[in-house]
């Protein structure tokens, strides 16, 4: 049974690996709020995993998990409301670049 | 005594609180308090001439760390050692302050300026803990910084910066400098804890005596090193000198002589106190390096002095020349050139003073100090030429004058050591008479000029009379400095000689 | 490892959620690649109910397969078109590439080394309940926190959201 | 099992941040229902803070050592320093705010959500569990994002997501360390588990679950190779926030880091942790002071040097090794309140000068001496502290930090140190003295000098920094022996 926990872990590992690589690729800031979440529920799935197969009598991993959902839960409302204000503003083809900053930067 | 501190502090907040619509008042009140300082390190001098020293020490900072306690006491003392530059430090302040009549705008920050350099340094030159002394040196950085780049020529601001650069490398090596000293050798056992017996100290006195104590080890051989090279910039010695150019160049002549006058002096200060008395047996190994490296700066001080067509930067590499005569005194670490060392350092900071002072005259009437287009000013302004003709006889080191006496002593000292170096240096001084008299010639000699020059108002006759015959009492009667100095030089000496006689000479 | 319902179950959710994430970074066609997300989140829940923990599989495909979907679908259909896909250069990929694949391989060879002792606790039971004791006795403290978090997100989210009051720039 | 939840008992124990909600909720209320102007919601602001300030002297002062739901939530002395500090902070900033031309959506909310923020910062300081300390985290970060976001500038939005979007990668990564140690373990207390993780069975794992928790904490101080996002996001957001950032949150962020350092790292791995973050100051003291070199724009310049203080007090953790003394913590609280100090009046001076609508830039205060020049003396006051010259908190703060660093580390180790603080010391005159050469030495800006004299507010910050600096520089041994016997119960025990 143990080499099961060891499967759920991995895939774990997998998911959050794939994730890390969406954010530094991916350019558009939806996408990339969307690989936080999949980073974040590989993490889920890593504890869920921990809290079955550790051996612990107790079910502090749910609420270890029910705690991440609720804040990436928020993280997202904002991300979606700063995104959208964004697009109201710049017009969609600037939001993808996001490079203002870096543009000012490179000013001076 | 610490009212050589406070005053000048004192002055630089009253003055801060006049309004700068009052232009009057400030200047009126800014030369009145540069001189209280002076008033004040006559009435000390004169108290203690027979080598009683005024000291004060009182717990100031304390705190722990790794179990054992630190202790940074507020440490001051003005003995024999530090009364020459506290004396040299208060007529040059006044004297700066004096020429300070001649700015054209912003009286007040000139004198609040001016004044807070003061106090620290008094502070530098009275402190014997060395995170106090440290916080006195970094102290005269910043009003030292804003001075020269509020007050001058064109190319001050470059002039402050290049200032600052230099000074500020130069402080980070003392900060390490300092915080080594303490960790290395501040420690010392409290009476009464045997157990966690260790105790932290940043006092002089019981860092000294710890280092004595110590068998040679690197570590003072870095130390030694850092200390050096931190005071070296200030001094400065030769291949560090360009910053001083510039100031020398471009600053207003006020400043100059606050700089050249006594800033210097406290490159050789620090150097002497902690390079060559904390670790004789580093300073015996590099001794002979160390003079070679004097003489290299006394020799191209003088050559460049004798290429310049600016009367300023004349006098800046005769400083060089003249403060590299210090560092041999000083690396010779005997009577003479220790003695002759302090004396050379006094007299320079006065005569300095009545150069720059001279040239400040000139400067406000002619706008140039370049010596092509000056020249036949002796006609118009036969006072302030003859100063400056006392002043350049003065640095080329005419007997009767201050500068001869210094010079001799230290080549005196120099000769039992390095025979062939000596005469180099001797050779120099016949240099700095080329230079010195080609300069004032040019400028009080030749056809007058055109335009009317008036001569000196009496305000500024003042304080050139005061230095020149400073200049000359201590040509003519040296025994005033010597006798203050003569203890504390034979302190500063023991353990080196000692040494030597221990190791048979070098 | 046996080849349990359990271990069946496993294999095909985690190829459906892989499967999804991998649709979703490479496809091109937006709705494709939220359909694939979508089915990411639920075959993690699915994952959760196989974990034993069923209440949170059930938050899972509220929160995520349903809002969280919802919520960025209408986001990318309120702009406009959107059908340039941004690249990134290649040395960018490359280089997280790379060092995403030696992140994954330090992860997974500690993880591979790692046994436990533990004995799977099978079904909890009243788990639920036992999730809100916990929920809020020992972490009330947080649970308290995360209320304010999300009122905080919910102003937050409102003002930034809300139109512009004049013709600020 | 019996169900224990808080009792009102507990909610006196955290008495500050309880008054922190209760101020925040009735200032939501008065915002919505009074239409009260903005500048008297910022008053209230000050004073629900004042309160909470008070609060948490009177633990400090009554020596309150207790703990909420089994050790979850922690009030001890450092503690409570460490909240005043931050409390002290923020009052600063929402000096700075009060008076600031509105450059938001909203009108209340722009003061009120300081609050929440630093009611997240309050609770990492004293959390000692995981996951009251990731929530307090994300408190702290949402609403700073929602602070940033709320800017009507298009660049405030993108500071917002670029911060998100970090948060999210770095509360990641530590959530997923934390998973790991939980996995071993099966518990989210740090003295449990800190007891139970056996280096024996599970190095490796635990290992490297430190590095990733080290690292993502790294990422919310903005050390060095995670530092870029510091920048963009500072100069995105309006000088109050900026300042909020650059003081609050990474202060908090540094506490976090001792924190958990001292009660779960350091007794497994010391020497790996101390390792990787030795490497990481060093990189960022060098790297920090030279990419300041080449900011202009003053916001991006100061989350720059702030990048370096940080650095620096992270060294006193790293001196001492396994187990920082009663003299380590001493001195990162001494350096802790000259960078609040320092930058809290730095950010004031920016402000105070600062046209709106244009980003903040070091021009703005050329000639400041002729049209203000008791505010040019206040601000030399402050940029002498922070280029750690004497007399001031900076320089002390320095010579302690450095004293420290070479008595406690031997060898190589220390004098590395050292001589990267010092060197650092030295490029930072550079830059820090640029502003003093535009005041002093520049004819007068194109900056109207109404708005200098007429904000009470940022000015009274000002001048409170300023001389607060001076008197921690003439007197430092007064604080420190404040601290230390203040601290010395809490860490012996």
């Amino acid at each position: 049974m143990t080499q099961t926990m060891t499967a759920y872990v991995l895939l774990a590992a997998l998911l959050f690996v794939l994730g890390l690589y969406g954010v530094l690729t991916r350019r558009e800031p939806i996408v990339v709020l969307l690989c936080v979440e999949v980073m974040l529920q590989a993490v889920a799935l890593n504890v869920l995993a921990f809290a079955k197969y550790g051996g612990f009598e107790d079910v502090t991993g749910h609420v270890f998990v029910l705690f991440i959902l609720a804040v990436s839960a928020a993280e997202v409302a904002v991300g979606v409301a700063v995104f959208l204000a964004l697009v109201r503003q710049r017009g969609v083809d600037d939001v993808v670049k996001l490079d203002t900053l870096h543009a000012e930067r490179q000013e001076e | 005594m610490h009212a050589l501190l406070a005053v000048p502090f004192l002055g630089a907040l009253v003055l801060a609180c006049i309004p700068s619509a009052h232009m009057r008042a400030v200047r009126v009140v800014g030369v009145l308090w540069c001189c209280v300082p002076l008033a004040v390190a006559i009435g000390l001098f004169v108290q203690d001439d027979t080598g009683v020293s005024y000291t004060v020490h009182a717990p100031w900072i304390a705190w722990t760390v790794g179990g054992t306690a630190v202790h940074i006491p507020w440490h001051v003392s003005l003995d024999g050692f530090s009364m020459p530059f506290v004396m040299l430090a208060a007529i040059v302040c006044a004297v700066s302050g004096v020429a300070g009549f001649l700015l054209t705008k912003r009286w007040k920050a000139f004198y609040v300026l001016l004044l807070l350099l003061t106090t620290a340094v008094f502070g530098v030159f009275v402190a014997r803990d060395v995170v106090l002394f440290f916080l006195f040196f970094e102290l005269t950085l910043v009003p030292m910084f804003f001075l020269i780049g509020m007050f001058g020529k064109y190319g001050r601001e470059r002039a402050a910066n290049v200032f600052l650069v230099y000074n500020g490398i130069g402080s980070a090596v003392l900060f390490l400098a300092v915080v080594l000293l303490i960790v290395h050798a501040g420690s010392f056992a409290v009476v009464g804890t045997p157990t966690m017996g260790n105790s932290f100290t940043s006092d002089y006195a019981v860092i000294a005596s710890n280092l004595a104590a110590m068998p040679h080890d690197g570590m003072h051989t870095v130390l030694f090193w850092l200390f050096f090279l931190a005071f070296a910039i200030k001094l400065p010695v030769f291949p560090l000198h360009t910053w001083m150019l510039r100031v020398h160049g471009e600053a207003h002549p006020a400043i100059v002589i606050v700089h050249s006058g006594v800033l210097l002096k406290m490159g050789a200060f620090g150097m002497l106190m902690f390079s060559f008395v904390l670790f004789p047996e580093v300073l015996r190994g590099a001794a002979s390096a160390l003079a070679v490296g004097a003489v290299v700066t006394i020799v191209v001080g003088a050559v460049m002095a004798c290429a310049q067509k600016d009367v300023r930067l004349v006098f800046a590499y005769a400083s060089l020349s003249h403060m590299g005569f210090v560092l041999l005194g000083m690396v010779a670490m005997n009577d003479n050139g220790v003695q002759g060392a302090l004396f050379q350092l006094v007299s320079h900071g006065l005569i300095s003073a009545l150069l720059f002072f001279a040239v400040a005259v000139i400067e406000t009437r002619t706008q140039t100090s370049d010596i092509a287009s000056l020249g036949g000013l002796g006609q118009p302004m036969p006072f302030a030429s003859a100063m400056l003709m006392i002043g350049a006889l003065a640095a080329l080191g005419l007997p009767g004058l201050s500068g001869f006496v210094g010079e001799w002593l230290v080549l005196v000292g120099a000769y039992d050591q390095w025979r062939t170096l000596t005469v180099i240096a001797t050779g120099s001084v016949v240099l700095s008479a080329v230079y010195m008299l080609r300069v004032v010639l040019g400028i009080v000699f030749g056809p007058p000029p055109q335009k009317h020059r008036a001569d000196v108002r009496t305000i500024e006759a003042f304080p050139m009379v005061f230095v020149a015959a400073c200049i000359v009492v201590l040509g003519v009667y040296p025994s005033v400095l010597h006798d203050v100095t003569r203890e504390a030089t034979k302190t500063i000496v023991a353990p080196y000689e000692q040494l030597v006689d221990v190791g048979g000479g070098v | 490892m046996a080849l349990s319902g359990d271990f069946i179950a496993f294999v095909v959710l985690a190829s459906a959620i892989v499967f999804g994430v991998l649709t979703f970074l490479g496809s091109g066609v937006i709705v494709h690649r939220v359909v694939a997300l979508a089915l990411s989140f639920l075959g993690m829940a699915g994952l959760f109910v196989l974990l034993g923990a069923e209440l949170i599989a059930g938050i899972q495909v509220l929160v995520y397969a349903g809002a969280v979907s919802i919520v960025i679908v209408f986001a990318l259909m309120l702009t406009p078109s959107h059908t340039h896909k941004p690249r990134t250069p290649t040395w960018r990929a490359l280089a997280a590439l790379v060092g995403c694949g030696a992140f994954g391989g330090i992860i997974w060879a500690v993880l591979l080394e790692r046994t436990t002792n533990g004995t799977p606790t099978d079904a909890l039971e009243f788990a639920v309940r036992d999730v809100g004791v916990l929920l809020f006795g020992r972490y009330a403290l947080a649970l308290e926190i995360v209320s304010v978090l999300l009122t905080v997100a919910l102003i937050g989210a409102i003002v930034i959201g809300q139109k512009q009051k004049g013709g600020a720039q | 099992m019996t169900t224990i939840t808080l009792r009102l008992s507990d909610l006196v124990i955290m008495a500050p941040e309880c008054i922190l909600l209760l101020g925040v909720v009735v200032l939501t209320l008065a915002d919505l229902w009074m239409k009260s102007s903005r500048t008297s919601i910022g008053i209230g602001a000050l004073v629900v803070l004042c309160g909470a300030l008070a609060a948490a002297v009177v633990q400090l002062v009554q020596e309150t050592d207790a703990t909420v739901l089994f050790g979850a939530y922690e009030a001890d002395a450092f503690s409570s320093l460490c909240k005043i500090v931050l409390l002290l902070a923020a009052c600063g900033v929402l000096g700075i705010a009060i008076g600031t031309p509105n450059e938001t959506h909203a009108v209340g909310e722009m003061y009120t959500l300081y609050i929440p923020a630093l009611m997240g910062a309050m609770l990492l300081v004293s959390s000692r569990e995981w996951m009251t300390t990731y929530v307090a985290l994300e408190l702290l970060t949402i609403s700073t994002i929602v602070l940033i976001g709320m800017r009507r500038a298009a660049i405030g939005k993108e500071a917002a997501m670029k911060l998100i979007v970090l948060g999210g990668v770095s509360s990641a990564f530590l959530l997923y360390g934390i998973s790991f140690l939980y996995g071993c373990t099966g518990t989210t207390y740090y003295e449990v588990m800190a007891s139970r993780l056996d280096m024996g069975q599970d190095a490796s794992l635990i290992t490297i679950a430190f590095v990733m928790i080290v690292a993502s904490i790294a990422v919310k101080i903005a050390l060095v190779p995670f530092h870029a996002w510091a920048l963009d996001v500072g100069a995105g957001a309006v000088v109050p926030v900026a300042a909020f950032l650059s003081v609050v949150s990474k202060l908090a962020a540094i506490i976090l880091l001792w924190r958990v350092c001292v009660d779960v790292l350091f007794p497994h791995a010391a020497d790996v942790v101390v390792d990787v973050l030795f490497v990481l100051v060093c990189v960022s003291l060098v790297v920090a002071h030279v990419l300041a070199l080449r900011q202009v724009t003053l916001l991006r310049l100061f989350a720059v040097s702030g990048i370096a203080h940080a650095a620096l007090l992270l060294v006193p953790l790293i001196a001492s090794g396994t187990r920082p003394d009663v003299d380590a913590w001493t001195i990162w609280l001494y350096y802790a309140v000259a960078y609040v100090l320092m930058n809290v009046g730095a950010f004031a001076a920016i402000s105070l000068t600062h046209t709106t609508g244009t980003q903040p830039h070091v021009h703005q205060f050329a000639g400041l001496v002729y049209r203000a020049p008791w505010t040019a003396v206040a601000i030399v006051c402050i940029v002498l502290s922070l280029a750690g010259l004497p007399v001031s908190a900076g320089f002390f703060g320095k010579l302690f930090i450095l004293l420290d660093a070479l008595s406690q580390r031997e060898g190589t180790a220390g004098i590395v140190l050292a001589a990267l603080i010092v060197v650092g010391t030295v490029i930072s005159f550079a830059y820090y003295f640029r502003i003093v050469r535009q005041m002093f030495w520049r004819p007068e800006g194109p900056v109207p000098p109404s708005s200098v004299r007429t904000r009470w507010f940022a000015q009274t910050v000002l001048w409170g920094s300023a001389l607060g600096s001076v008197a921690l520089g003439c007197a430092p041994g007064w604080l420190m022996e404040l601290l230390a016997q203040l601290i010395a119960h809490t860490v012996v025990s």
